[in-house]
């Protein structure tokens, strides 16, 4: 399960699985493979665990800081326990349920919730050695586990027997499935250059450096930016963060489906939406910055989680800093943005993917063609569509479903 | 200069014009089809200018190919029959029309189907193929189809359909049996067929078709001549059809139409069939009697005078076949005698044109009592009309006369030649055929006395005006002709002479 | 390994005859997605993950929506009605009919002699020699389902959304 | 004087040339047409005298002028003009009777409308009449014959507007046309034996030796010579026109035309005409004289039928009250007698008597006729009477014309000719029947002569038209005076003792004592007439008849024979039931034949093909439409049952399904694993 | 009883449940629910007989047709959804069997 060592690693590579060898060594052997798994998830856990506790605070204090203001730092030495504090109420507080509300689905839905995007973690590669489950579909089993997540907030809107709560269920759920097709579609070009839909795979595909310092990620190719940016918006949406989280907007309807939600349920659902975003945008470094690949070659030294973590934070902290700054999308504009854009934008990104990989071979002055090209294939439809998105807004229709 | 085409088709152009003309004003249509009636006459004295007698085989012959595949060719052809049957076509079509003068009715409409009628008379009398010329045999129905139930009496209906089926059913049976022969020989060519029946190769090529072929065909075509004649036993159409034609009609019909079967008869049965010919003879002979004795005898119970006189052309008629199958019936007998065989053939070529004359004006003199009786014709519908008109009746009294075969009139002439031929072949039927004598006289008579002698009564109690203008123009020159042709029966005889004579040449004498 | 496909087909059974009994059509239609899990376990326990995956993500991803969606679109009817007489026969004859079904299924597959190879190990598929298959020989069936997915989306699109009837379409 | 055979043809010519003249002539142009009439008989009187002389001076010659008719074929049909003794004879007797006779008509016919139409007719008839006499071929004769026939059609019917008169004229040409088929089918056998009809054509003429021996060697079946048989034939014409025995009917009847008519025709000419046409083809008649074991002579036949014809005519006369129908009937025995010297072997003895006959006979119709005229058209004995005071001309030639008939003897003419008769007939070596016959018709004879001058010219009138009767004019008294004369000296050039006539006729001298048996016959003949004579006067003369009405006093003595006689023996009515019914009856039965069985046939095929027409439409309607139909319909029903199956109900339809699967499997299981 | 005989009992199993929720429920999406199980028991059929089948046999077809098979599924669930919709709209029910009539 864990990839052999490479000859060349320094032991601080190997650290990890010099510990995992060390434990499993004090058990039986038929156990051994329980062993590993059990470690694995443990690990995991524990690390994103810790990492949403403190990125609910990081995120407090960042909005503060961006709106001006301290942000939480009354709890501990400036503010560092706050998210325990938050745990704590959060399972301190009554757990209200409706009466007509169905209690099995109305139980079920957070911990479906959590469940499901946890399971996304399992097929991201932390490090060079650091893989939960080498699964040959790695990329589809990430998406197959993040498919749950509507049937889970269906359930919340459901079950807390609420219109309103139906009605932004219904609302969540349409923001969900339409998004969830860029997401997929900006994944396919990473996967068709890489050619197989395990993540060592791709981030295998992405080793190697031109010139030193010119990393091979795909973020580095035009349809590989192209692709990220799409894959970061279409992120965003699916996390139900930033410019897109409509469903929980106070100036909506309350708290969308989760109004019936309080106590350590109404955690549950928080805690699973800070999975979610941290399971998309690991599978984002894995797919277009490099996974654990170092920058240049002379970095090779630094051991590949580290720089897996250090991606990963970046990616969060830019999610942070686009929910202090980006203004909320309305409904029909945040569809619009996804089917009459973000679709056929990817749609020609895979095109532009292919032609990248068909003109693999052009070296001389056609190298130069070939980005052009590629250029172009990128930015002339980004504004021609967006000009043709925003030119002259019509007036607005009702239409009852 | 293809003159006898004109003779046919002279008629059909003028009933082309007048079908053009269709304002032209009834006067005007009336003489249009009078001329061209008469272009027959004209031409056919021109023809009879040019005309050599003594010439045997046929004169001013026209001969074109015409369906390639079927060997069929457009052959006209003239000799002394043909001629004669022209000229009597040129006579009695005028005076048809020349009756019809006052009919109601268009005159145009009138005019376009008599010179059709007449065109495809004279077309069978000049063909020489049997293609055209059973093309012209049919065609002549049409028109007489249309005339009779047109302008026909109150019957008109039912006589014109049995006169059209009766013959149409005939002429079907010739049709098929010309298709035999054609398929047969492969040629329609009378006189070729002549010499191939003389040779004996007809019979032979017949029969190979099947045994009893020859005789099959030979009664297909006869059937279809004898209904045409008409022979005895297929005579019932002709009585209603000539009673309730109009005047002009029933002259042409009487006068040429009948005269087209005895021409079958000669120049198609005759010389291609004379054995089978001869075989049946002795049966046709008792036929023609009939026709002699019975028709003469049926007319005495007629009322309707137009019937009588129908029935009167039957018994004329079958004296000329009377004559024929006399001499088929002795023809191969050892003591045939040559002065008979020609007086009967001469005769009834005479008797043909003769009762052509005298029928048409019998037929004419019932149409003046017609007309003045106001379409009622019966025989005692009129009384004393000799003391009312007599001129008319002098008139029809000579034609009566010629009719009985009164010595001095051109009836008598035929009808002497023929008894005196068919007495030397067959005396037994000769005998017989003097009781139709008797039987014609009776019945004439009769109706001359119903109707011209007595007291004045019926329609002649009124004013009955007497013949005037054009009827006297149609019946004078008809009577002047049968006394003319009675004295000097050498105009016509003279004609034919050779013809006879090659034909009883024909016929092997011992 | 018979434990684990013992709990598999537990887990698809009843959840496809609970789905079956319920009066709540939520409640079937949820239970239906765990029988549709249960149906993609089955599938990772018979080692062809790449399926399992396509299972899970288009029963429970996609088609779960559209049953749900179907039940809230047309949720005027509360509740099941009170099981009519006539129903209460046609359930009897239904688990007739599919008791007799099964029973002849079960003679057929207990008497037909199957020769087993238990030796395939999981993940025996490897996703090249599939993504080779689908794109080679069955390239053409490929194209097939996509244009048939294309023209029924377009399809319900269409049914769907007509108001042939003029007034506003009902929720 | 002589006319030369070649111009023998002028005398029947100019009356014809006349006939056409009268016929163009409207009838204003009455004198035009007479004086036309007149002056031909004139002409042909002359030229027949010319051409007497020219035949005296030939005696025994023929002599023809023959030219072509027509020529049919190759051989020509023949006619000619014969002159000799017979022809002249005949021709000054009809020329000279005729012309007397047109006189008589003038005044006669003077008041008649048609006058012109009746002299163009009289001169057609004249013209025939000749035309018979000089023809020198059959076929001429027979036109001739047939144009006589017509004339004396048009002349007896001239008052056609008498229904009678047109039944009478047309009476008259039937029974004559029945005669004439005789004679033609003896034409043409004679044409197609000799193959020509000349009598006399330089040596191979019918009548010449050659052809008479050809003819009477001709045997045909039954024994009879070829000769006789067509001599037979002949005979039935001239008993037709002469109105021999069985075809006599038609003479009593013509009496319904003028009385000129009648005396023109019916006395002198056209009934002449038969005797004169035996006479003149005697040779042929006589070929067969010599042959033995021949069955029949034709001389016999004539004989026989001369001598019934005599006694019946005369009997019959006895019995009629119309003056014109008593002389027709004896008209009708005179002839019976000349038919009676031709059967006996001397034509001479009958020419001679056709002659004198022609004389009184013309003599006694143009009497009666002026009588008639004088007595506004009554022509009944019983209602006439005691004329002679009033006509005394007219009684007078009537006498003498009586005398002569009846045979007063020696000075008139009708004793002499009818002695030459009775004397031929004793001599006749067959059988002296005829000379009985001929005997008991003199008595008979002067009998009802008597009988008719007494009830006519003696006695008182008996009606007022009979009172008021006056002598005519002098036009038509002086031809009675002429003939009267006639009547006379015609009898002197005949008699035994100078039989001028009979040699110049015969052309070879004829010895007296070969016309005189012998006293004792004269003698016979002279007291039977006497016995006429008397028992006439007593029933007649001496008791005259008191009223129209008194019955005739040989009614009262013989009732049953005298009605009998009055009623012409009942010919009439029995030719009707017979020969009249059977005409009917066949000319029903060709009508019938001709309405029912020819038209039935054909009917019957219409009905045939319609029968047909309507089978195969019937078989098409229910046959075949029908049974398509009820297929098309069960197919619908099967349709419609399987269609109950489709009831939209989707439960349905999956039962159904599973429930078929279960059954396949089973079947395939229990079927196949078995 | 071998394996594969069990699998293919289960997708037997599954397949009559399928059918008596199709025959036995009234509401539409009920009876299409069944459908979708029956669906999903013959796809277990494809897998179990690629499973069970003999080493080295022909490609993995069992489970393309598989994979084709959940495609058209997906298809399958996004029409009925809009005929139920046009159902509903049309008699305001979704019981079957009054959806009898073809028009109107």
């Amino acid at each position: 399960m864990i990839a052999t060592l490479p000859p060349a690693e320094s032991w601080l590579e190997r650290f990890p699985l010099l510990v995992r060898d060390w434990i499993t060594g004090h058990l039986p052997e038929s156990l051994g493979w329980l062993a590993v798994s059990l470690l694995a998830i443990v690990v995991i856990l524990a690390a994103f665990g810790l990492l949403f506790a403190y990125l609910t605070l990081a995120e407090r204090k960042i909005l503060g800081r961006i709106q001006n203001r301290p942000g939480p730092n009354r709890t501990g030495w400036f503010g560092l326990l706050q998210p325990f504090a938050d745990g704590i109420k959060a399972v301190t507080k009554e757990d209200v349920v409706p009466r007509e509300a169905d209690a099995v689905l109305h139980f079920l839905a957070p911990v479906l919730l959590v469940a499901m995007s946890l399971l996304g973690l399992a097929v991201i590669p932390f490090g060079r050695h650091l893989l939960a489950a080498n699964l040959e579909a790695g990329v589809l089993y990430f998406f197959a586990a993040g498919a749950a997540t509507e049937l889970a907030v269906f359930m919340a809107g459901w079950a807390s027997h609420n219109k309103y709560s139906l009605l932004a269920a219904m609302r969540a759920l349409a923001q969900l499935i339409s998004y969830e097709l860029p997401l997929l579609l900006s994944v396919v070009p990473v996967v068709m250059l890489a050619g197989s839909l395990s993540t060592t795979h791709i981030v295998d595909a992405q080793g190697g450096w031109t010139f030193g310092w010119i990393p091979h990620w795909h973020v580095l190719t035009p349809w590989g930016f192209a692709g990220f940016v799409m894959f970061m918006i279409a992120a965003l949406a699916e996390s139900n963060r930033s410019p897109f989280d409509l469903p929980e907007a106070e100036s909506e309807l309350i708290a969308g489906h989760l109004t019936e939600y309080s106590g350590f349920k109404y955690a549950l659902f928080f805690m699973a939406e800070y999975f979610g975003m941290c399971g998309l945008s690991a599978m984002a470094v894995t797919l277009f910055l490099g996974g654990w690949q170092a920058p240049c070659a002379f970095l090779e030294f630094i051991p590949s989680y580290v720089w897996f973590t250090a991606k990963l934070l970046t990616l969060l902290l830019g999610f942070i800093w686009i929910r202090a700054t980006l203004p909320r999308l309305r409904m029909d504009q945040l569809t619009r943005l996804a089917w009459k854009f973000l679709v056929p934008l990817t749609l020609l990104n895979l095109a532009n993917a292919a032609f990248w990989s068909l003109s693999a071979g052009w070296s001389g002055p056609m190298h130069w063609v070939r980005w052009a090209i590629a250029l172009t294939v990128v930015v002339g439809p980004f504004l021609l569509l967006g000009r043709a998105l925003t030119a002259g807004v019509a007036p607005r229709t009702y239409r009852y479903a | 200069m293809p003159l006898l085409s004109f003779i046919v088709f002279a008629p059909w152009v003028g009933a082309g014009l007048l079908a053009v003309l269709r304002g032209a004003k009834p006067a005007v249509a009336r003489g249009i089809a009078l001329a061209f009636s008469l272009s027959t006459l004209v031409l056919g004295l021109v023809v009879l200018a040019g005309f050599n007698p003594a010439a045997p085989g046929f004169q001013f012959q026209e001969s074109a190919a015409w369906i390639t595949s079927l060997n069929v060719h457009y052959h006209l052809g003239l000799d002394g029959l043909s001629l004669l049957l022209v000229l009597l076509t040129g006579i009695v079509g005028p005076a048809g029309l020349l009756a019809a003068w006052k009919q109601p009715g268009s005159p145009r409409a009138f005019g376009i189907l008599f010179l059709i009628l007449q065109g495809s008379a004279l077309g069978v009398f000049l063909a020489l193929d049997f293609f055209h010329w059973f093309l012209f045999w049919e065609l002549s129905l049409v028109p007489v189809f249309f005339l009779i139930k047109l302008w026909g009496g109150a019957g008109a209906g039912r006589a014109a359909y049995q006169f059209v089926i009766y013959t149409l059913g005939g002429s079907v049976f010739m049709l098929l049996g010309f298709a035999a022969i054609f398929a047969a020989t492969g040629t329609l060519e009378f006189g070729q067929l002549a010499h191939l029946s003389a040779d004996g190769i007809l019979a032979g090529r017949l029969s190979a078709l099947g045994h009893f072929w020859p005789q099959v065909v030979f009664v297909g075509v006869f059937l279809g001549v004898a209904v045409k004649v008409p022979l005895f036993p297929f005579h019932t159409w002709l009585p209603p059809a000539y009673a309730e034609a109009p005047v002009g009609v029933s002259m042409f019909l009487t006068g040429v139409m009948s005269k087209m079967g005895v021409y079958a008869f000669l120049r198609i049965l005759w010389p291609i069939f004379p054995g089978q010919l001869h075989a049946a003879a002795p049966c046709l002979l008792w036929l023609a009697l009939g026709g002699v004795v019975l028709g003469a005898f049926a007319a005495m119970r007629q009322t309707d005078l137009k019937r009588m006189i129908a029935y009167s052309s039957i018994n004329h008629v079958s004296y000329c076949l009377l004559a024929l199958f006399a001499v088929c019936a002795a023809t191969g007998h050892s003591g045939i005698s040559g002065p008979a065989v020609t007086a009967a053939l001469g005769g009834a070529l005479l008797q043909m044109f003769n009762h052509g004359l005298s029928a048409a004006a019998l037929f004419f003199s019932v149409g003046v009592l017609e007309s003045r009786a106001g379409g009622r014709r019966g025989l005692d519908d009129f009384g004393g009309v000799r003391s009312a008109a007599p001129v008319f009746a002098g008139l029809c009294g000579i034609a009566m006369f010629s009719s009985i075969g009164l010595p001095g009139l051109n009836g008598f002439v035929g009808e002497f030649l023929i008894f005196r031929g068919v007495f030397g072949l067959v005396p037994w039927a000769a005998a017989i055929g003097c009781l139709g004598l008797f039987a014609t006289a009776f019945f004439y008579l009769t109706f001359w006395q119903r109707v011209f002698h007595g007291s004045r009564s019926g329609a002649a109690k009124g004013e009955f005006a007497d013949v005037h203008g054009v009827e006297r123009v149609t019946l004078i020159p008809l009577i002047a002709l049968m006394i003319v042709l009675g004295v000097l029966p050498q105009l016509l005889t003279g004609l034919f002479n050779p013809l006879v004579t090659s034909w009883v040449s024909q016929i092997a004498l011992p | 390994m018979n434990l684990t496909f013992a709990l598999i087909a537990f887990l698809i059974l009843a959840s496809a005859v609970l789905a079956a009994t319920r009066r709540d059509l939520i409640h079937s239609a949820l239970l239906l997605v765990g029988n549709w899990l249960g149906v993609a376990f089955f599938y990772l326990w018979a080692g062809a993950e790449f399926v399992a995956f396509a299972q899970a993500l288009v029963y429970v991803g996609a088609i779960s929506m559209v049953v749900l969606f179907a039940v809230l679109l047309t949720r005027r009817m509360r509740t099941e009605l009170p099981l009519l007489v006539a129903t209460r026969d046609r359930v009897v004859s239904a688990v007739l009919g599919g008791a007799a079904v099964f029973g002849v299924l079960a003679v057929a597959v207990l008497r037909t002699p199957l020769d087993t190879n238990p030796a395939k190990p999981a993940g025996s598929v490897s996703m090249l020699s599939l993504g080779q298959q689908l794109m080679g020989p069955q390239a053409a069936a490929v194209l097939i389902v996509g244009v048939l997915l294309t023209v029924s989306l377009l399809g319900a699109v269409v049914l769907a959304s007509s108001d042939a009837d003029g007034k506003e379409g009902a929720p | 004087m002589n006319l030369s055979a070649s111009s023998l043809w002028l005398i029947p010519a100019l009356p014809l040339l006349a006939a056409a003249i009268g016929a163009l002539t409207p009838r204003g142009g009455r004198s035009l047409a007479s004086g036309a009439a007149i002056i031909a008989m004139v002409g042909a009187l002359g030229l027949s005298v010319a051409a007497l002389g020219t035949a005296l001076a030939h005696p025994a010659a023929h002599l023809t002028d023959n030219f072509t008719w027509f020529s049919i074929g190759t051989d020509a049909v023949r006619l000619g003009w014969l002159l000799d003794p017979l022809t002249a004879f005949m021709a000054v007797m009809v020329s000279f009777v005729g012309l007397l006779i047109f006189i008589f008509s003038l005044g006669y016919m003077k008041e008649d409308a048609n006058f012109t139409r009746f002299f163009c007719f009289l001169s057609l008839f004249a013209a025939a009449m000749l035309g018979v006499l000089v023809a020198n071929s059959l076929l001429l004769v027979f036109v001739c014959w047939e144009l006589v026939g017509l004339a004396s059609y048009l002349l007896i019917g001239f008052w056609f507007h008498k229904p009678s008169a047109a039944a009478a004229a047309k009476k008259a040409f039937i029974t004559t046309r029945i005669g004439d088929l005789g004679l033609l089918l003896g034409m043409l056998w004679l044409y197609h034996v000799r193959g020509t009809l000349l009598f006399y054509d330089g040596g191979n003429g019918v009548l010449e030796p050659s052809s008479l021996a050809l003819l009477s060697h001709g045997k045909i079946a039954g024994g009879i010579a070829l000769s006789t048989a067509i001599g037979l034939l002949i005979f039935c014409g001239a008993i037709g026109k002469s109105g021999q025995f069985p075809l006599h009917v038609w003479l009593p009847d013509a009496m319904e035309g003028p009385t000129p008519v009648s005396a023109l025709i019916h006395a002198a000419t056209m009934v002449a005409a038969g005797v004169f046409l035996i006479a003149r083809v005697y040779p042929l008649m006589l070929a067969d004289q010599h042959l033995a074991n021949v069955s029949v002579h034709a001389l016999t036949v004539v004989a026989g039928i001369g001598a019934i014809t005599a006694l019946l005519g005369a009997a019959i006369a006895v019995g009629q009250n119309d003056i014109k129908r008593v002389l027709a009937f004896s008209t009708v025995s005179q002839l019976g007698y000349m038919m009676l010297a031709l059967g006996v072997g001397s034509w001479v003895a009958a020419i001679f008597h056709l002659l004198t006959h022609a004389f009184f006979k013309a003599l006694l119709f143009l009497g009666a006729g002026s009588v008639i005229h004088a007595a506004h058209h009554e022509q009944d004995m019983r209602r006439l009477g005691g004329l002679g005071r009033r006509m005394k001309i007219t009684f007078a030639t009537f006498a003498v014309g009586m005398m002569a008939l009846a045979g007063v003897p020696f000075l008139f003419s009708g004793f002499w000719s009818k002695e030459g008769i009775l004397h031929a007939a004793h001599a006749w070596p067959v059988s002296q029947l005829p000379l009985i016959a001929g005997l008991i018709a003199v008595v008979l004879t002067a009998f009802y002569m008597t009988r008719l001058v007494a009830e006519v010219f003696l006695g008182s009138p008996r009606s007022d038209a009979a009172s008021h009767a006056h002598e005519n004019s002098p036009v038509m008294t002086v031809p009675l005076v002429i003939l009267a004369i006639g009547a006379v000296l015609l009898g002197l050039i005949g008699t035994p003792a100078w039989p001028w006539l009979q040699s110049n006729l015969g052309g070879v001298v004829v010895p007296a004592e070969s016309i005189f048996e012998g006293p004792g016959l004269m003698v016979l003949s002279i007291v039977l007439v006497c016995l006429g004579l008397g028992v006439g006067w007593a029933l007649y003369g001496w008791r005259k008849r008191r009223d129209a009405f008194a019955p005739d006093p040989l009614a009262v003595a013989m009732p049953g024979v005298f009605a009998a006689l009055a009623a012409k023996l009942g010919f009439d009515e029995f030719y009707a039931l017979t020969f009249g019914r059977l005409n009917q009856l066949l000319a029903v039965v060709a009508d019938g034949l001709d309405r029912w069985v020819w038209g039935g046939i054909i009917s019957g095929v219409a009905w045939m093909g319609e029968a047909l027409g309507t089978f195969d439409r019937e078989m098409d309607e229910s046959g075949l439409n029908g049974g398509f139909d009820a297929a098309s319909e069960k197919l619908r029903g099967v349709g419609n049952a399987y269609s109950r199956a489709q009831t939209g109900e989707a439960h349905g339809y999956l039962r159904t399904l599973a429930v078929a699967f279960v059954v396949l499997a089973l079947l395939l299981l229990l079927g196949g694993v078995l | 009883m071998n394996m594969l005989q069990a699998c293919l009992l289960l997708s037997s199993a599954l397949f009559c449940i399928g059918l008596v929720t199709a025959l036995s429920r009234s509401n539409t999406i009920l009876v299409l629910l069944g459908i979708e199980i029956m669906l999903n028991a013959a796809n277990l059929n494809f897998i179990a007989f690629w499973r069970f089948s003999p080493a080295g046999s022909a490609p993995a077809t069992g489970v393309i047709f598989v994979l084709f098979s959940i495609a058209v599924a997906a298809a399958e669930a996004a029409v009925w959804l809009a005929l139920v919709i046009a159902l509903y709209r049309h008699q305001q029910n979704i019981r079957l069997q009054e959806a009898t009539r073809l028009k109107g």
